[in-house]
């Protein structure tokens, strides 16, 4: 292996791979030429394309977080119960293609067998948006994989049936910065205090007039401790949004005791009848209680449940609350509204009930 | 003193055409030559005319007032006095009307005779604010003309930082969608603060408007300080026979896409035997369906007022609409009543020790942050207030256990049917 | 009269009037009890109160700015026709209550006779929210008497029939301080350039530093000019917003050349069906044209008739161009859409359309 | 070299439960005690418990990266790898996956096989942005997995201030509301441009996302810079038969409820007959009945794509969904393909001179504003970008007429239906 320090290998820029290659055949051959689906049970999805060819998709749930045993068992499986094509989802979920509708069941009945929830499909509640957390980042908050691990037990079953009023896209993210994007129900951590600075650090360790312009209401200014060139916090003004603490490592955002987790409702990425809207907070200040954060998952379910008993077909978790209102969302599942509901960040005056709609 | 009548060729132009012309009336004024006001019509029309011609207002103001007030008084001197001499004095006293702009004619002729003894015999029924707008009187006369409208019983409104001239909708008076007395609840509280509006000593002006559903006929949200609106709190009342009636004049498609898919919060269902589906806890009381069909469904029994603060024209930051504040209280009763003028009280006070100079409740709401004002004003937080909950993570928790705890508080009092001020609230100093 | 200098007279507080003493008998007997309404025809209601008692109102435009004369006419019409009962409504129109049908015909017939218009209900257009202007207020750009005047001859026809989706509320206002209010069609003086300085005039007519605080977009700052303590305006900043003429008359934001007629749409006071809203930008930079707006009148009356041959039943003008798309509404009245109707103001971020929502 | 097995009692508690346990994997890696990896699992799970233990986290990032590239690497390196040497480093190669991550299982088995060799055997199917992760490579090892994976046809994707991996939806391989295809679009750009990925050197991170339909199965709108939503601008596609078959199956009243009082524009309309009214100029493609009604409503023959640009998550000035900035281009022909590539660059390049240092796109337009934008990349005007026009009076107006002139001019090529993408745009230097 010492050749390879003479002779530096250069890389060839081939970018993105062409997945006509790996494509399941029947795919290929319907390539944009797609008719109909419709799905015959939770789990599965079968489509017809225009000259009549069929296919059948199982979805399965996986930890994301792969081993390779894991990987080639899947693979095994695909090969003995499929057609030796998968493809993976959006959300980490595996889906394997069949071009008959009778190998649909043995597939099911072996990827259950073997441990992997058959469901995702329609109105489930499909796999946790999963970020990285305490396995690999530098700034978490939490664990992602314990996360939406222990929410994936607690809703195992609403992953297998389709009994949501419309599909439930659920997030987590390890700190603000939210790689885990919007949901109908976000998980994510909240920071609740002002940054702790250690000053040693800060002078070798930081620009600091990157660090002051990272601040979004300028709340940072250089100061001097200790005879060394450091920076303070007008904790007046911080709104603990965290920015400068990736730049800044010293600026310690996270501790046991500030390091909380929020519950967000009703974001939404799909134009399905309303526009686009970003998730809303409901609830705060939740301990971040590994190994299974029971508290997080208490206020998790207490939601989903309000929504599968109240919300009527077709309404995503948004918009089911839109209608019976905040007043009546905040009382079913029974959790506090307080101050920290309303927006004063900019454009707060756009969050504003400017009108005598009123939800009694 | 008879001086040449002024050409007014471009004036001219309006007086043709189908709608009632002002250029007319300005003229049978000017024309009417054995009362005081002809010569000042006379020039009035000439500054008017000049002003046609050069596109140029030339009027400036200056101060006015009658004696023991200091406000309800537009002063306007003429920069133009020189060619125009008559009306080079041409003040406007600003009359509360009757709430809902009630007259017969008796008294609407004893106006008119006062105004041709001290003014222009120019009135506008009514200003934007409400105002009955006695346009056109000299310096001197300005207190003779108060004199005797105060004698038969009307005083004057508002004008500068202070109290404005209210409105009121026609409501109860003659409407079925009114789900409060107000013309009461606007006399109740102009009343009251008469000071306010005589002696103008806010940091700006404050308006209440009065409008009986959320129909909002005196455009209160849009335009008022304090914006009072009627409402329910129970079910609508549904007449199923009527419902039935409705669709058979116009039909069931009619029916589905003019009401069924108007209704913003889908609360309305037909079902298939042409009987009516109503949501009731959807249903915001936007009053679409109770205005279309208006035999089949009318307002409950639970009446009240929802309470927005904050409206206001584009001077600065912009347009504000008046924010829910209060969505819902009671006023029916005398203590009712009370609790709303004490509660207006409050909002005025703290408008009057917070708002900058020349700053409207809604843009120092704006500036100081919902969550201070309602504090300030003691009242408790209520998820109406707001379309939705923040959507940024930008804020502080540390304290959110607490904030739960009161939260808690309020709903006791919520479940017991109460409102949201607080009662033992004392302003801090 | 030379008493009153000697002893002047106290005012008595008397404030807003009781409407009891002046109502219609019939309203007066049923307030608050009233049970529904129709309207039998264009400017006609007729209501029925829970007890069977009935009253027709008969609604007729007036000029607002009225004579002695005028008004005592109606009050002949009162009397004779009526009986001896009116209202004014808040758009000005009056409104004559009676308590048999068959007074509403004669009523009507003598009105119309008499040059006063009797419409304004229903799905009409009613009279025009209307501001002062060069008749009496110290900073108009225009006069609101003429524009109302103008446009109500060139309505009239729409003012006495019903035929229009909804009603149509339209606002005047003779600065861009806003008098007269957001509406359905607005039309508007728009200040086209920044304020012209009088520097000899400022010295002593304004007060400096309120003035600068009254910009909302801090482009006034003090300045000498020949010696003389005056201010200047940092045109690139200047958003034309006019806050600076009240306050100081020397900063001339009025003259031929600058001050036009804007048109907006879409603002709505009700709450019916979708929440209040503001009025929108369609038309800038149209002629100050006395004494009959011709500019003006033809781009009222293009929305106008677009409204109402597009729009469905109970659509107000804001709630169909939303339905219809801002791209159509554009085409149908063929007026130019330009970078001056992006919004660019505080929080102009919401008014993007952050959606695949699109209308072709 | 085989140390003790770490105590992992928190993380124990995670085997448990339904779903598939990622501690199980890493359990069964830290035992393979015939692999490569096994020691540094061990001392990764030893890590993770002291995490699980503390509630903190204890990598810092660094720089490492594959000879001739400069991104495309998240280097780890442990804060406590004196309690656990053998995970010190812990690198993640970042790859980039066949477009609408499609594979076959002789693929997959060599990526495993690699990852045996090099790695720690833990694979990530995928990152949120769509690479695929392989965690867990020691500085060295970075280079040799990355060799080998090259050698089989992938290439690393973005991170740092760099054009990032993409994700395209499932579109046109399987999905009958499919636009555009998405494969092609995605690898059109990202292949086009790999010097930015490979090379960081943008202000900032930029991201494409492709999906077919505005169901954007891929969260386009809210998470990439540049996101490709397909559409259509002819009328959708309506099957009588079948939405009568669909009211058979449901009922009218469910039909009602769900599908014609849902479409947010009122552009559905159910006749009494049982078929269906659709206003297609009122539509505004939300997709909603298409998806109720998968057989009877499908989207038009002509169709292409909608571009909305500054996506991105909350940091600093909260989160932004990106903006409707090309409401209709053609993509099928070759020249589609090529404009739409030429047109990427443009907004890469306008980012690359404009934006601030640590400034996403959809920053610097909220910084620049609109229209200012719309001229640094050469793209006409039009309505479809905004919710409404300007609710203000704040701009300065004088030049509106040669702004009008411009409007026609565009009017003119939207009549022959081109797109507004100016061809002839110079970007200014
Ligand atoms: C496989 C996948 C695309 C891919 O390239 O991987 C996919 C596939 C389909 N989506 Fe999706 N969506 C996928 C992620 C998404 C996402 C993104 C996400 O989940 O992060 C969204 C946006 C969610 C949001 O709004 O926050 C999404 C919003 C939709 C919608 C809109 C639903 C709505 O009413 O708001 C539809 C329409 C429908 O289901 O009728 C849809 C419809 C579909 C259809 C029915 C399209 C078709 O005709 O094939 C596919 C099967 C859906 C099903 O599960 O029943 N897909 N779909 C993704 C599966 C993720 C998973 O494993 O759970
Ligand atoms: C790995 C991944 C999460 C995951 O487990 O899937 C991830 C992980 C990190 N993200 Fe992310 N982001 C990941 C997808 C996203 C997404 C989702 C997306 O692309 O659709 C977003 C939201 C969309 C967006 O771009 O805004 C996202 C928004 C951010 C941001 C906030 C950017 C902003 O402008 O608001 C940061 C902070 C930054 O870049 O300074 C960030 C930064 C980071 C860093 C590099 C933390 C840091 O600054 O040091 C994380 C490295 C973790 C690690 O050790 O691997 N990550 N990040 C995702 C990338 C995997 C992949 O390549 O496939
Ligand atoms: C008389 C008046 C109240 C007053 O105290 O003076 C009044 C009276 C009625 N209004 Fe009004 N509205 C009056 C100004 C308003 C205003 C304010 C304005 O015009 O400046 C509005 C808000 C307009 C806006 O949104 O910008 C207003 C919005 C409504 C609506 C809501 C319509 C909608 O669909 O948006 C209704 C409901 C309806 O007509 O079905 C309504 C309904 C009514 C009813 C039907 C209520 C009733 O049952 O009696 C009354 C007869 C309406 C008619 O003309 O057919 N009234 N109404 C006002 C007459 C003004 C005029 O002369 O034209
Ligand atoms: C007379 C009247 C217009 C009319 O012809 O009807 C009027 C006329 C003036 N208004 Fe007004 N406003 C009138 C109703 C309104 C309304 C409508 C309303 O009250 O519903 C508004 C919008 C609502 C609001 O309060 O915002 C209104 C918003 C303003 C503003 C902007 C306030 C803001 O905060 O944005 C100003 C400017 C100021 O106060 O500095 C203003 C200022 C003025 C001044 C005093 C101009 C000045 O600053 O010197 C005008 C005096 C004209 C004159 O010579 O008579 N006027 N003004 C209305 C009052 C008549 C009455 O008392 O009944
Ligand atoms: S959400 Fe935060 S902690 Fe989690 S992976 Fe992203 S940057 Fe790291
Ligand atoms: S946490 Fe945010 S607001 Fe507070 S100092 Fe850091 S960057 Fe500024
Ligand atoms: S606001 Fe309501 S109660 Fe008052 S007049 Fe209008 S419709 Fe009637
Ligand atoms: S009042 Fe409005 S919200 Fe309530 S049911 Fe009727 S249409 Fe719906
Ligand atoms: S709109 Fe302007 S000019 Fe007209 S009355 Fe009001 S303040 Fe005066
Ligand atoms: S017009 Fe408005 S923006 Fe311009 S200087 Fe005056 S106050 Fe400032
Ligand atoms: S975005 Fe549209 S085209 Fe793509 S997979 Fe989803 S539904 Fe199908
Ligand atoms: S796609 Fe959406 S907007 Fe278009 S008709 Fe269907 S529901 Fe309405």
């Amino acid at each position: 292996m010492s050749e390879e320090k003479q002779q530096p290998r250069r890389p060839i820029e081939c970018g993105v791979p062409d997945p006509m290659q790996y494509m399941h055949p029947v795919l290929k051959a319907n390539y944009g030429n797609w008719a109909w689906h419709d799905r015959m049970r939770p789990g599965v999805l079968h489509h017809v394309s225009k000259t009549g060819d069929e296919v059948w998709t199982v979805r399965a749930g996986t930890q994301r977080q792969m081993d390779v045993y894991t990987i080639r068992k899947l693979c095994d499986i695909a090969d003995t119960f499929a057609e030796g094509h998968v493809r993976f989802t959006t959300r980490s979920n595996i889906e394997f293609m069949v071009s008959s509708q009778d190998k649909v069941e043995p597939l099911i009945g072996k990827l259950t067998e073997e441990g992997f929830p058959v469901g995702g499909t329609g109105n489930s509640v499909s796999m946790i948006s999963h970020t990285q957390g305490w396995l690999h980042c530098d700034i978490p908050g939490t664990d992602a994989s314990g996360v939406v691990k222990s929410l994936m037990d607690m809703m195992h079953q609403e992953f297998i049936k389709e009994e949501m009023p419309n599909r439930v896209r659920i997030t987590t993210s390890c700190c603000q910065i939210n790689c885990g994007g919007q949901g109908d129900i976000a998980i994510n951590v909240q920071y609740t205090k002002p940054p702790v600075i250690n000053h040693d650090l800060v002078a070798n360790v930081c620009e600091r007039p990157a660090v002051v312009a990272r601040c979004p209401v300028a709340a940072i200014r250089p100061a001097m401790v200790n005879g060394k060139a450091t920076l303070e916090v007008d904790e007046k003004k911080c709104i603990c949004c965290g920015a400068c603490y990736p730049p800044c490592p010293p600026m310690q955002i996270n501790s046991r005791e500030s390091t909380k987790i929020a519950i967000w409702v009703g974001g939404k990425h799909s134009n399905a009848r309303s526009k686009p809207t970003f998730h809303k907070l409901v609830m705060a200040n939740l301990p971040n209680n590994p190994p299974r954060w029971p508290e997080v998952e208490e206020v998790v379910k207490k939601i989903l449940y309000a929504y599968k008993e109240n919300a009527r077909d077709w309404e995503r978790v948004g918009e089911w609350i839109e209608r019976i209102g905040w007043p009546k969302f905040f009382d079913l599942v029974d959790m506090p509204f307080t101050h920290h509901h309303l927006d004063d960040y900019r454009g707060a005056r756009t969050s504003l009930n400017a009108s005598a709609h009123i939800h009694f | 003193m008879a001086s040449k009548k002024h050409e007014t060729k471009l004036l001219d132009e309006l007086e043709d055409g189908p709608w009632p012309s002002f250029v007319k009336g300005l003229k049978r004024l000017r024309d009417s030559e054995d009362k005081q006001y002809a010569p000042m019509m006379n020039d009035l029309l000439g500054q008017l005319e000049h002003s046609y011609e050069t596109t140029r207002g030339y009027w400036k103001g200056g101060t006015v007032s009658v004696f023991g007030y200091g406000g309800g008084i537009i002063p306007r001197f003429s920069e133009v006095a020189k060619d125009y001499p008559e009306s080079k004095e041409f003040h406007t006293l600003r009359v509360m009307p009757p709430a809902g702009m009630h007259y017969d004619t008796d008294v609407l002729r004893k106006l008119c005779d006062i105004w041709e003894r001290h003014g222009s015999g120019l009135i506008a029924f009514h200003g934007q604010s409400g105002d009955i707008m006695f346009q056109g009187a000299t310096t001197e006369n300005v207190q003779h003309a108060f004199d005797e409208l105060n004698e038969i019983g009307f005083d004057l409104g508002g004008a500068g930082p202070a109290l404005r001239t209210s409105m009121s909708c026609v409501g109860h008076a003659r409407c079925e969608m009114s789900n409060f007395d107000e013309a009461r609840a606007l006399r109740s509280v102009i009343n009251e603060f008469l000071d306010e509006m005589h002696r103008p000593a806010l940091p700006y002006k404050f308006k209440f408007k009065f409008s009986g559903c959320p129909n909002d006929c005196v455009n209160a949200i849009h335009r008022a300080d304090f914006a009072v609106i009627g409402t329910w709190r129970d079910d609508m009342k549904v007449d199923q026979t009527e419902v039935k009636a409705y669709i058979d004049e116009v039909g069931r498609k009619y029916m589905i896409d003019n009401v069924i898919a108007r209704c913003p919060t889908n609360a309305l269902s037909l079902n298939d035997d042409d009987t009516l589906d109503v949501d009731n806890s959807s249903c915001v009381r936007c009053m679409h369906c109770l205005n279309v069909m208006t035999k089949a469904l009318s307002p409950g029994d639970d009446k009240g007022v929802s309470i927005l603060i904050g409206g206001k024209r584009a001077l600065k930051i912009g347009d504000l609409m008046g924010t829910v504040i209060v969505p819902f209280m009671k006023l029916e009763s005398d203590e009712d009543f009370e609790k709303f003028t004490e509660f207006a009280e409050r909002i005025i006070e703290f408008f009057a020790e917070n708002a900058l100079e020349h700053e409207r409740i809604g843009e120092t709401i704006d500036r100081i942050g919902l969550t201070h004002f309602l504090e300030g004003v003691g009242v408790d937080i209520d998820p109406n207030m707001i379309r939705h909950p923040r959507t940024n993570p930008f804020v502080r928790t540390d304290d959110f256990d607490e904030a739960a705890e009161q939260w808690k508080e309020r709903k006791k009092h919520r479940a017991e049917g109460e409102d949201n001020i607080r009662e033992d609230f004392v302003a801090a100093e």
